[in-house]
């Protein structure tokens, strides 16, 4: 248990390192970004608000880190998020019960799921146009939903679950932990994950030695659709309205990007879902950072882009070989792997 | 008769922008009823955020035919050469809500607010409120570039200067959405001692401000008192949060520039009398004495 | 008739074929004067889709492009506003900044191994956030030059014009295809799609050639800003949102593979014209809303890319050797 | 040293990987003139040497000279413009350029700066026209059998070679006209004074060909010897370093016919495989003879439902079965081995243990997970049985050398504990003794009962452990031999038979 404990550790410290340095600047620059204190019941400081907003993206980022462990890419989530958000607006304000809208928004981000595998899988489509397609139209539908306008919803179960707080916790974060760990014990404790990272490496060999490709594909896709539409009830609830224009906007590249950040290879094969879950909440840390330093917008951007290309580049392939000689990660776990037998 | 089948006929081009909020869906809505009730054949063309889809929507409309062109010019520049071949193909063309960086008789006329008078209008409503007492401001812009951001935060600074009691202390994008106009007033409060250093909110628009009510509402405090919240726009759901006390004042640009429009373009047809160069729309402020729940009621349905 | 040009020759049917369609509702849009508007509406498009094709066709990506066309338009705006350069030496320098830009990208990707499509989304951020830090205003180009460059174009029959931009996109793409095909560069760039590891061993120079190619594509992005500066006479640094995403499908629906190795610069071509002809048809159509709009693109497209896999299909099984 | 005759020299070389030492200062030295065989067993660094030669890697350690003067190629590219052309191992060209292309790339000839495809084509078109190879060069390399594709490599590396040429397994995929023909050429070379590199699994290329051995094992150097002063007995055991057990072409021993278990009948499918028939038997070891590209791969592939049949049907027991996808035949417990490696057998990024359990899994289905004890076990066992090299069973497989990775592809089907096992070139790029192990678990497998098809390109092979012989011919079954007939002779009879007929 230790030592998978330590494997488990080894992967995930490069992130942990990451995230660490981007805490320890934004403190430096605005000293209370640490602070937490409980307030109403909740906890209330920055880091959570760090953990809060980060909700989409982490599920995105969960999603997509399958799909692209497939080898694939789904460039539709953020526009499957604002048909979910709408969905559930619709739902709610014409009077269906809240578990009747979840189930319906729930089942509209899996049919949405469905038919980019579909598209990836038995239409053989290169992933990156079978999601364009429901990327250019998903937002179209979505506003085909809300009529263009912002709708907006009082039910105070779903706002509950944009804003309410659970065990001291905001919701979004509760929904995306228990989410995460029920995914990552899925693909970990089942054999899902390693014929998914087996059809990512090669998916003819992986046909050929009985592996249900296409099923699986369509799967990676389906989970994705589903994260999407927990993503965007979430975003839908937190502003107690669906902003079909707005939700998930762009989003897809940031889930990407976390998932890159958390060291999953675009090439598809190996994949850690807690590690892109530390990618988003990165992305998220260096978002908040720069709205709490209170810089011009203008630099936003550039800031965001020079932190990114610091990290991926720490963490490139090149660098850590070169480098090597000043990670001590695998010299130093050997002595402690000696103390722990 | 003559008159009335022409009239009929009349066949009208509309370049929008897009559908990137509520106003704007209004806006279209509202332009189509009005098509509708004079009879003219409106050809919608949404551009999808993007300059050169406008460019390649008007130049379809000049090779169509079409007897006059509305545009709301996503940005202020670059359209001096499509509208010269409008002009060369003798068709009228009349700007909506924005204007344009090109000379003066390339188009009919303008229907547009001013959204510097915008800006300054919530800038006056502050200093109005405060009364000299000092005060500290936070800023949510739209979208960085886009013209109603940089104008619409030059017209509240131009209100403001002069009046040092009033200091704008943080000023940040929240894209004109709802919620990043949250996310960016949570940290605003978090970074300004929990919120107690903050004692008016300016929104470029009303979506930022409603998102950053419910920012300040779940860090403990009350908008609309501790801190207080003024914005542009008039879209309905503000007129909600004023009724309950959430937020102050708003400023409306209408969503009817096509009512104006049209008539100016018809009494153009008609006997050829050339409108104003700019037909100014009022903006109006509302505030929380302007019974906010009928406004709300009257809005609903115009389709922001 | 090789098997490789299928995806070309479906493309090709489909654009004549969507074409003949649209003729058919909308005789006017046989017009010179529609043609004329698909080249110089799209030159911007296509000249950035030509590098585009060149980083797919070795299996990158390259998703800076749409800010790049964005910065080049601020700084050209800016500096011919605030100095008296002309307006050639501005292209010049602006080239140069542009390509320097994809070659450091192209640099960062190969030598730190890392994945295109992350350096190219930095990159994006970093041109966009320049363009913001070099004025957030949109400023009107003023320049007589530019005027007269705009006077520029051959007029065709009908009230159609074939303008410098749009003849411009023509020559890139000519010279495209030959880069493409009759230079060791462009095999070596069909090599890398082939698979990098086998390039390598076969002698190809990997590190010069991928730097090349974003080199060309930095270069080739820095053109379409200028192009584009030239259609709107004016730098704004919110302009060209997403044209990446519009130069990729452009270059996957003209018929290339987006894993590398397979495609062809004429094939951007008509993924160009096809996209240009769905949005002129959209727009004579007129009756949709905003959100029909969309629906409709993403339906076109999803038709488009389904075409082309039957047309290749069949046309596969009737090959087939018995 | 004096170096006045060497063309090539490797002093010292070293090279490490993550938990290898693969080249554990290793000298090598090449005359002008001379056919020199690299030899060893599966990852004992053959081609490790070479690709340090070319500056395909960089080497840790030690020196390479090239006509006495030190060099130090950067890249493969600068080791071409050396004069040192290679054959890497596995077929190493860019499938999706044309054949022309591929012979030429990176020296394609200009005119005006601008590739003079004409000439580069009809440049080409002489090239390959050596190997009588008369096929249309402007067609992508990938229309072509992988044995094509290893004679244009060939093709390209000799026109590379000034000085050296090297060729890591060349013969591999070849059949043996075609390796008569490569023989030629090189002795052509060898006339004209350049050095050749020769590695191959095949000791009687190595007799035929090669005027001296070099022999490395686990990454060192074991020797260089004059190959006539060498007998077959003594190369192996400086090999595998013991002697080697059992006779490597060990006569057939004589078999039980079990009873006739999988029928075929009229089994086909339109433009890959004339319609045949076949019976298996349990306990029977059914050769698959022919020439390259007569249909045999195809064939096994339509046994395992990789192409689903589209004429006739097949039948277990009597009972009639479906095969139309993988799937489907592995619930009939069917295995298939299959012969490109690369592409269709290992999971590159996934440790040796996880390739193993692959098809296990898969067949369990993801809901019933093998316990990573379970998979350690059977790993380990079969990492054992048949001597898999690897440094320890989580290393990635792609980082094997190419015979054990296909020990390990063996190893995933055995784990299946499969009825049916079809292997398409199994002993492929496998060293002696390895390849001996593998003939005897063949031999083994069938003993236990279980029905197998073996394709081959070894003739000697086939004879050895088939109980029968099926030869083909243009995508066809054209004979079947067994009892006396099984003959290396009768088969190579029967496939020469229209020889004439594989013109194109
Ligand atoms: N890129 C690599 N990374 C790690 N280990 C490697 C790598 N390439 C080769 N090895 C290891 O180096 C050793 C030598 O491999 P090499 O490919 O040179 O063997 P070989 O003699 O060519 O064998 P074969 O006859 O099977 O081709 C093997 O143990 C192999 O696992
Ligand atoms: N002369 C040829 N020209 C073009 N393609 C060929 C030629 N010969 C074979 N092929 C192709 O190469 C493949 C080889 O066929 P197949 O693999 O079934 O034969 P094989 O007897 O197993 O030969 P190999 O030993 O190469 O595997 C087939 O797909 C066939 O289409
Ligand atoms: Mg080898
Ligand atoms: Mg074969």
């Amino acid at each position: 248990m230790t030592s998978f404990f330590r494997l488990y550790l080894n992967r995930l410290l490069p992130q942990l390192i990451a995230l660490a340095v981007i805490v320890v600047a934004v403190s430096l620059v605005f000293p209370g970004f640490l602070n937490l204190e409980i307030q109403n019941g909740r906890l209330y400081g920055s880091l959570v608000d760090i953990l809060n907003r980060g909700a989409p993206v982490v599920l995105l980022a969960i999603g997509m880190t399958v799909v692209i462990a497939t080898k694939g890419i789904d460039l539709s989530v953020g526009a499957v998020m604002a048909i979910c958000g709408a969905t559930a607006a619709a739902a709610i304000t014409s009077g269906h019960s809240l578990a009747g809208t979840l189930l319906i928004t729930l089942a509209v981000g899996i049919l949405c799921g469905l038919w980019n595998g579909v598209l990836v899988a038995v239409l053989d489509i290169q992933p990156i146009i079978a999601t364009l397609v429901l990327m250019v139209a998903g937002r179209g539908i979505a506003q085909l939903i809300t009529e263009g306008a912002i709708l907006t919803f009082n039910d105070p179960g779903l706002i509950f679950i944009g804003s309410g707080s659970f065990a001291g916790l905001p919701m979004p974060v509760v929904i995306w932990l228990v989410f995460g760990v029920l995914i990552a014990m899925l693909v970990r404790r089942t054999a899902l994950g390693m014929l998914i990272e087996a059809i990512g490496v090669n998916r003819q060999a992986s046909t050929l030695s009985g592996v249900l490709t296409p099923v699986l594909l369509i799967a990676a896709y389906v989970l994705s659709g589903l994260c999407a539409a927990i993503a965007g009830i979430i975003a839908a609830a937190d502003i107690r309205g669906a902003d079909a224009n707005n939700a998930g906007l762009w989003l897809e590249l940031d889930a990407i990007l976390a998932v890159v950040v958390g060291g999953t290879s675009l090439l598809g094969g190996r994949f850690s879902i807690a590690a892109s879950v530390l990618g988003a909440i990165i992305i998220q840390a260096i978002n908040t950072g720069i709205l709490l330093s209170g810089f011009p917008p203008e630099f936003n951007l550039i800031i965001k882009a020079a932190i990114i290309v610091v990290i991926l580049v720490l963490q490139s392939p090149r660098f850590r070989t070169a480098f090597a000689f000043l990670v001590p990660a695998r010299g130093a776990s050997k002595p402690s792997e000696r103390a722990a037998k | 008769t003559f008159g009335s089948a022409t009239a009929a006929e009349l066949v009208v081009g509309f370049s929008q922008i897009g559908s990137e909020s509520g106003w704007r869906a209004a806006e279209t809505t509202l332009t189509k009823q009005q098509a509708e009730q004079r009879g003219i054949d409106l050809k919608f063309a949404d551009a999808q955020q993007k300059q050169e889809n406008q460019i390649k929507a008007i130049r379809s409309f000049i090779a169509q035919g079409v007897n006059a062109i509305l545009l709301a010019p996503v940005v202020a520049t670059g359209w001096d050469e499509v509208l010269q071949e409008a002009k060369d193909a003798e068709i009228p063309v009349i700007l909506l809500d924005r204007t344009v960086d090109a000379s003066k008789d390339l188009y009919l006329t303008a229907v547009t607010s001013d959204l510097v008078h915008e800006g300054s209008v919530a800038g006056k409503w502050l200093v109005d409120t405060t009364a000299g007492k000092p005060c500290n401001v936070v800023e949510l812009q739209g979208t960085t570039g886009s013209s109603p951001a940089i104008d619409r935060k030059k017209g509240f600074e131009q209100a403001l200067s002069g009046h040092d009691n009033l200091k704008i202390i943080r000023s940040q994008t929240g894209d004109f959405t709802r919620t990043k106009g949250k996310e960016v007033m949570e940290s605003f409060l978090k970074a300004e001692d929990g919120g107690k250093n903050i004692c008016a909110l300016y929104a470029h628009n009303d979506d930022m401000a409603v998102g950053a009510i419910q920012a300040i509402k779940e860090a403990g405090l009350k908008p609309g008192k501790d801190i207080l919240v003024v914005s542009i726009d008039a879209v309905p759901d503000i007129f909600q949060a004023m009724a309950a006390g959430e937020a102050n004042a708003t400023v409306e640009l209408t969503p009817n520039m096509a009512g104006p429009a049209f008539d100016a373009l018809a009494a153009y047809q008609k006997d050829g009398t050339a409108p104003p160069k700019w037909i100014q729309t009022e903006s109006k402020l509302y505030t929380q004495a302007d019974e906010p729940l009928k406004v709300y009621e009257e809005k609903k349905g115009l389709g922001y | 008739m090789k098997p490789k040009y299928l995806p070309l020759i479906a493309t090709l049917v489909i654009f004549l074929l969507g074409y003949a369609l649209c003729v058919a509702q909308y005789p006017n849009i046989l017009s010179t004067r529609v043609i004329g508007n698909l080249l110089t509406d799209n030159a911007f498009l296509g000249i950035a889709a030509v590098g585009m094709t060149f980083v797919i066709l070795s299996g990158g990506i390259d998703l800076s492009i749409g800010s790049v066309i964005a910065f080049t338009g601020v700084f050209l705006a800016v500096v011919l506003e605030h100095s008296s350069i002309h307006p050639l030496v501005a292209f010049a320098m602006v080239l140069a900044i542009a390509t320097l830009f994809g070659a450091a990208m192209g640099a960062i990707i190969h030598y730190l191994e890392m994945p295109a499509f992350i350096v190219t989304l930095a990159g994006m951020f970093l041109a966009r956030g320049m363009a913001f830090v070099l004025s957030i205003d949109s400023i009107p180009i003023k320049h007589p030059f530019y005027a007269t460059l705009k006077g520029l174009y051959v007029k065709l029959p009908g009230g159609g014009r074939i303008t410098l931009i749009g003849g411009l996109m023509l020559l890139v793409f000519a010279v495209g295809i030959l880069l493409a095909h009759r230079t060791r560069f462009g095999t070596n760039v069909y090599a890398l799609g082939g698979g990098t590891a086998t390039a390598r061993l076969m002698g190809v120079p990997v590190a010069a050639t991928t730097v090349r190619i974003y080199a060309l594509s930095g270069l080739l992005a820095g053109l379409s800003g200028i192009v584009f500066s030239l259609y709107t006479s004016a730098g704004y640094s919110l302009a060209a949102v997403g044209v990446e995403l519009d130069a990729i499908t452009a270059v996957v629906i003209g018929g290339t593979l987006l894993t590398g190795g397979s495609g062809f610069v004429a094939g951007t071509f008509v993924g160009t014209l096809i996209q240009g002809l769905i949005q002129t048809y959209i727009t004579f159509d007129g009756s949709l809303s905003s959100w029909w709009t969309k629906i409709l693109i993403g339906l076109l497209l999803f038709a488009f890319i389904l075409l082309q896999k039957g047309i290749i299909y069949v046309s596969r099984h009737r090959r087939q050797p018995a | 040293m004096q170096t006045s005759d060497h063309i090539l020299s490797a002093i010292r070389i070293e090279k490490a990987f993550p938990g290898t030492r693969a080249l554990d200062k290793v000298d090598f030295h090449l005359r002008r003139g001379e056919v020199h065989a690299l030899l060893g067993e599966n990852g004992a660094g053959k081609s490790t040497l070479i690709k340090c030669l070319t500056g395909a890697y960089r080497r840790d350690g030690g020196a390479i000279l090239l006509d006495g003067t030190e060099v130090d190629p950067r890249d493969t590219f600068e080791a071409q413009t050396l004069g040192i052309g290679t054959v890497y191992q596995e077929v190493n060209l860019l499938a999706n350029l044309t054949v022309a292309e591929n012979l030429f790339l990176g020296r394609q000839p200009r005119r005006f700066g601008m590739v003079d495809v004409g000439a580069m084509n009809r440049r080409a078109r002489e090239l390959l026209a050596d190997y009588e190879l008369d096929i249309d060069v402007t067609r992508d390399l990938a229309s072509y059998s992988v044995a094509i594709q290893q004679v244009v490599a060939i093709a390209r590396a000799v026109d590379l070679s000034g000085k050296v040429l090297i060729l890591d397994e060349p013969t591999a995929s070849l059949d043996a006209h075609e390796v008569a023909m490569l023989f030629r050429i090189v002795r052509r070379l060898k006339a004209r004074g350049l050095g050749i590199v020769f590695v191959t699994h095949f000791l009687e290329q190595v007799y035929e060909i090669s005027d001296r051995i070099t022999v490395l094992r686990n990454g060192q150097l074991v020797g260089t010897r004059e190959t006539a002063n060498l007998d077959r007995r003594a190369l192996i055991a400086m090999m595998i370093g013991r002697e080697l057990a059992a006779e490597i072409h060990a006569p057939r021993a004589q078999t039980s016919e079990g009873p006739l278990r999988y029928r075929f009948r009229n089994y086909g499918r339109k433009g890959r495989v004339r319609p045949f028939d076949l019976d298996v038997r349990a306990g029977e070891v059914v050769g698959m003879a022919g020439l390259l590209g007569s249909g045999r791969t195809e064939t096994a592939e339509l046994l395992f439902g990789a192409h689903s049949a589209d004429s006739g049907q097949a039948e277990i027991d009597g009972r009639a079965i479906d095969l139309s996808s993988p799937r489907a035949a592995i619930r009939h417990r069917f295995g298939f081995c299959p012969e490109d490696r690369k592409t269709s057998g290992i999971i590159g990024d996934l440790s040796v243990r996880e390739n193993i359990v692959l098809a296990l899994q898969a067949r369990r289905g993801w809901t019933r997970p093998i316990s990573r004890a379970e998979q350690n076990r059977l790993a380990d066992h079969y990492i054992r049985a048949l001597d898999i090299r690897t440094a320890d069973r989580e290393k990635p497989i792609k980082l094997l050398s190419g015979g054990n990775q296909q020990k390990a592809i063996l190893a995933r089907w055995l784990a299946t504990e499969p009825e049916f096992l079809i292997l398409d070139e199994p002993t492929r790029g496998i060293d002696v003794g390895a390849h001996a192990e593998i003939v005897k678990l063949i031999e083994a497998l069938r003993e236990k009962g279980l029905s197998l098809i073996v394709v081959s390109s070894e003739i000697e092979e086939l004879v050895a452990y088939s109980t029968r012989v099926i030869v083909l011919r243009d995508r066809a079954h054209v004979a079947e031999l067994d009892g006396n007939r099984l003959t290396a002779h009768e088969i190579v009879e029967a496939i020469a038979a229209t020889n004439e007929r594989r013109a194109s």
